[in-house]
């Protein structure tokens, strides 16, 4: 801090953010309160497809942010350590499947997994019968979609945290004896598991949330975020919708609270 | 076991040539010292060694194994980065544990040869600190300490001095000298700073554009430099031009007639090499006289740059006890019999070659 | 790249890389294709209200960017160079809208705006007539819904881009004697100024593909991602929602395609 | 115009009291050199001088005017910072052309000012370029022209030489000495660079731990230092335990009786400074006798190790020209008539400051 400003630097930096702060409060607290008297108002009450969908939302942002991981984990590796030009292109095309809107995402995989998608129609023609058919409405076709968009986000994410590793510390590794698996298990897992956490934090949030490809898509899997809007728009069901908002602020408060966590056993 | 470096050459990408054609014999048991001005191709040359770069051409051998394209890994080296590259996420003493981990010796054993490691640097008091929490000098002795835990054939040293500040720098050099002279291991040391390659040399390889100038010991290429590059790297050099004569024994400067320290040179242009401390106050019978034109206290002496009628520009070392002031006039004499004369044909190595100030020089 | 692999390294690399090449192909080339091909099979059909949705579309996006940018660029700049403890806390609040559901911050806006909402049930008691009322289902509703995630989002990019800059930058300039407004237009704007630009590009891409908060909301305001989605569910007008996908994935390519070229500017 | 600071104090969060009731006075038109160990509150002095830091305590005068709260863009001052800070989105031009912005100055005066700046740098040739693609001694340039373009009537320098390989930092400190002698503007140059201090100082002010220790001309801080402190610090020293007896101008050591050169000090005991240098060889008639433990060739010089008998461990400097190696017997004089000494209640300041050598202490 060396602008000449220290003393006055408190009060005006505070008044600079207040309008963040003012924001936060408006958007945040007094908007979850309400939420909160909604849904206790009479008393609350939570039923059993309630828990089934957030049981489903979970298993499917678990498992979305567990294959993304494991998808991810060597491509961004390479992406990160190969110098090469095409990693500019690579890394641009990745960032297009994040800017597509939710719609497009469920109509690709409609296209994809649907009765006449590419898959089914593939199967179709190589086994005889139409396997996979409408895989596109059920949880496959979630999983899918999911992968979209969490696996440019994942690849992206990794590849920034493999890319602040200094690479001495692989070559230093080398010179006193490890060879490549030893390196990789005795270094660079050790110095990136904080970043694999954290990317794996994100990854499930964003599929907690993600309800606009669910909509098209998801019919014989009913997930939290498709039925809290159900309930609200079509149901009409106020207290209804604002429990299971309050389930899904819950759960993503909770994976929220861990980022620190993790990020602080960071050496 | 001696290293051997025969024809090594390194390219890169967009023909950039790091190494050209380097010839080296590294001696069993020595300390070796690479020193070049930065881009030279002395930190290649030793990822080279290391096996952490492969050549485009040429061999390496430790003793009568050809390494060449053997990983870092199976070479049985010890690598000290200037970054020291200590491992954060483990304390210091895994750090210098780290590679007995690939031995197959008994973890009680390993702990022994760790304790003992770190005793013999002075280090036991920080077994349980991350690098985080280590100081510049402590982080070096931790690297040398991990380096050497595993008794490598080779110990390979990046600059390991470069990231301190002065003064420590002073003292670990030191440290260093009585670290090397303890160990009976070959030592390859990369540095760009010419008092660290004097003083911790048993031999020092001087580069300059991927090339080798001179490989010789500290005191022969301060005495004796192969070319002006060479007599202007290791200190300051008054190159006083001359005419060696038929004998090769004398050559006529502007400074008058001097005798030559080791004569048979073809007679002809030569330059003598004059360094600033060959020249000494002499009231009574001068050789010469300069006029003072800055004058540099530098403690235990005197920098001083004088103009002398007959030769130019000339730079005097004397001792910081006497008052000196700029436009005064010095009677000098020369206070040895004999001078180092380079070659016509060596003149021209270096004789151009001021990195950095090529502004200067156009402006 | 030190690591005693140069000669195999390239294609080690792309071998490790393919996953995600087949992944871009299968996910991104194949179903454009089908898109395009839907869209035009019986001929490019483009008629007036997808027009209006896509004018919409643009129009609310660029006023969320413009709004967003101008909003945060002060609190970013202060939580960047102000050393607080609670600079910590602050940023982790703001990632906590980022993570929730578009349903949920559809439900906050109404619950904000709505008709019985906190800003109309104010302006009726004070002013006497519930102004505002039903706000929240139209343009400024999706404002404001659009404005919760964007305003985090806006505000740690931007923050991130500012940490990047020197402080000693500033303070060189003010020993050469420029004044605070001097340093601001001198200094800081030129070297943030690719960070502000793709910044206003990843929101505005953001708002673009947002579709589930205004599923909730939109009623009176159409936009192009909920008129796809109306087109494919509701009507099941295969052809129509294709078109309005590929509108709405032009317009994202070609925001996309505006980043590097920002980027590059960077000195 | 004189810089003048009265009891000056900055305190951090948390107590760090980084400058401690420092009183200092700069005169006009000379060079004042700050010199210190990291953390001995050099920098934060120098930035409390420019006004990017405000004091705790303590006022800032430059001639009669009190700048203690003035913001550094009204205090007329110019900074060059160890990394330069050069805009990176500003060509070298316009870079030199900054300060001139906020003046009145029409633009084609300002343009004369930059060209006939940068001229004088001998920079003119970089005028489009921009900081990315200029050398660290280019930058350096750069950056000096950037502040001095403006006149400023004070010049701030923080180790600007510290980012530079040593080569080039010994090429440009020469540099920097002639640009500073050119220029008639009170000057302020932090360095933890003992040789650069001496250099470059017409006056030199070390601080220690936020305190000033001395203030005084580099011959009279290298030959008459305070304290053991400033006896280490400014070169090697042998420190030769004596007592002073009741005339005030001898001691009795264990090399001898000497004369004190500044008599005076109260009787009783003291410490002798004699640095390496004072001592030469003397096979004739000699004070002592050394064993040499370590010799290092250092091309001008070798600086010897040795063990005295009477004294215990003592260093010296011999000429680079004879042969010595380890195990022989030295036969020493010492060189001067009278030695410096350190009266007993400034032998404690110091005594026991070595920096990161603590924990060979330790073990």
């Amino acid at each position: 801090m060396r602008s000449g400003e220290e003393k006055s630097g408190r009060w005006t930096g505070i008044a600079l953010v207040l309008p963040l702060l003012l924001f936060l409060t408006a958007m945040l607290l007094y908007p979850l309160m309400r939420l909160s008297a909604l849904a206790l108002h009479r008393g609350l009450h939570v039923d059993a497809p309630m828990l089934h969908a957030l049981r489903n939302s979970i298993i499917l942002s678990l498992g979305v942010a567990t294959v993304s991981i494991l998808l991810c984990l060597t491509p961004a590796w390479a992406l990160a350590r190969w110098p090469w030009r095409l990693k500019v292109a690579l890394r641009s095309a990745l960032t297009v499947p994040l800017m597509f809107s939710g719609v497009i995402v469920g109509f690709l995989t409609i296209l994809m997994l649907g009765r006449v998608g590419l898959i089914p129609t593939l199967l179709a023609s190589l086994i005889g019968i139409p396997a996979g058919s409408g895989a596109a409405y059920g949880a496959v076709g979630l999983v899918v979609a999911y992968l979209y968009f969490e696996i440019p986000r994942a690849t992206l994410a990794l590849e920034s945290a493999f890319r602040d590793i200094d690479i001495e510390y692989e070559a230093a590794a080398s010179t006193l004896g490890a060879r490549p698996w030893s390196r990789i298990r005795r270094v660079i897992l050790p110095l990136t598991r904080s970043a694999i956490a954290s990317t794996f934090l994100l990854t499930f949030s964003v599929s907690l949330g993600s309800y606009g490809v669910a909509l098209m898509l998801s019919r014989r899997f009913t997930i939290l975020p498709v039925e809290i809007y159900t309930a609200y728009t079509g149901l009409l069901d106020d207290q209804r919708a604002s429990t299971m908002s309050l389930m899904l602020v819950a759960v993503a408060l909770m994976a929220a609270s861990l980022t620190p966590l993790v990020n602080r056993r960071r050496v | 076991m001696n290293v051997n470096v025969t024809q090594l050459s390194k390219r890169y990408d967009g023909d950039v040539v790091a190494v050209d054609g380097v010839d080296i014999t590294f001696p069993s048991g020595q300390t070796t010292v690479i020193v070049g001005p930065s881009g030279s191709g002395k930190s290649t040359l030793l990822n080279l060694i290391a096996g952490l770069l492969l050549p485009t051409t040429g061999s390496i051998h430790f003793g009568n194994r050809d390494v060449t394209r053997i990983p870092p890994e199976d070479r049985n080296i010890g690598f000290v980065f200037q970054s020291y590259a200590l491992f954060p996420h483990m304390t210091a003493e895994e750090n210098v544990g780290f590679g007995l981990l690939e031995s197959r010796l008994p973890a009680s054993q390993r702990a022994e040869i760790v304790e003992s490691t770190m005793r013999r640097f002075g280090i036991e008091r920080l077994r349980r600190r991350r690098p985080g929490e280590l100081s510049g000098g402590e982080k070096q002795r931790v690297a040398l300490a991990r380096a050497l835990a595993r008794r490598p054939a080779v110990l390979l040293l990046d600059e390991p001095l470069a990231a301190l500040d002065a003064q420590l720098r002073e003292r670990l050099r030191s440290e260093l000298k009585s670290i090397f002279a303890s160990l009976n291991v070959t030592t390859i040391h990369v540095t760009h700073d010419r008092s660290e390659a004097m003083l911790l040399g048993d031999s020092v390889v001087v580069m300059n554009e991927g090339r080798v100038l001179q490989h010789d010991t500290p005191q022969r290429i301060y005495r004796q430099p192969a070319n002006v590059f060479l007599a202007r790297f290791f200190g300051d050099a008054n190159l006083i031009e001359g005419h060696l004569d038929a004998t090769g024994r004398h050559i006529d400067t502007a400074l008058g007639s001097l005798a030559v320290s080791e004569p048979g040179a073809t007679a002809g242009p030569v330059v003598a090499v004059i360094r600033p401390e060959m020249l000494a106050l002499a009231p009574s019978h001068p050789d010469f006289t300069v006029r003072v034109e800055h004058a540099e206290f530098l403690g235990s002496r005197w920098r001083v740059e004088g103009i002398s009628e007959r030769a130019g520009r000339i730079i005097i070392d004397l001792p910081g006890d006497v008052a000196i002031a700029a436009g005064e006039s010095l009677p000098l004499r020369l206070t040895r019999d004999s001078v180092h004369v380079i070659a016509a044909e060596d003149i021209a190595i270096g004789a151009h070659h001021e990195p950095d100030l090529t502004v200067t020089r156009r402006s």
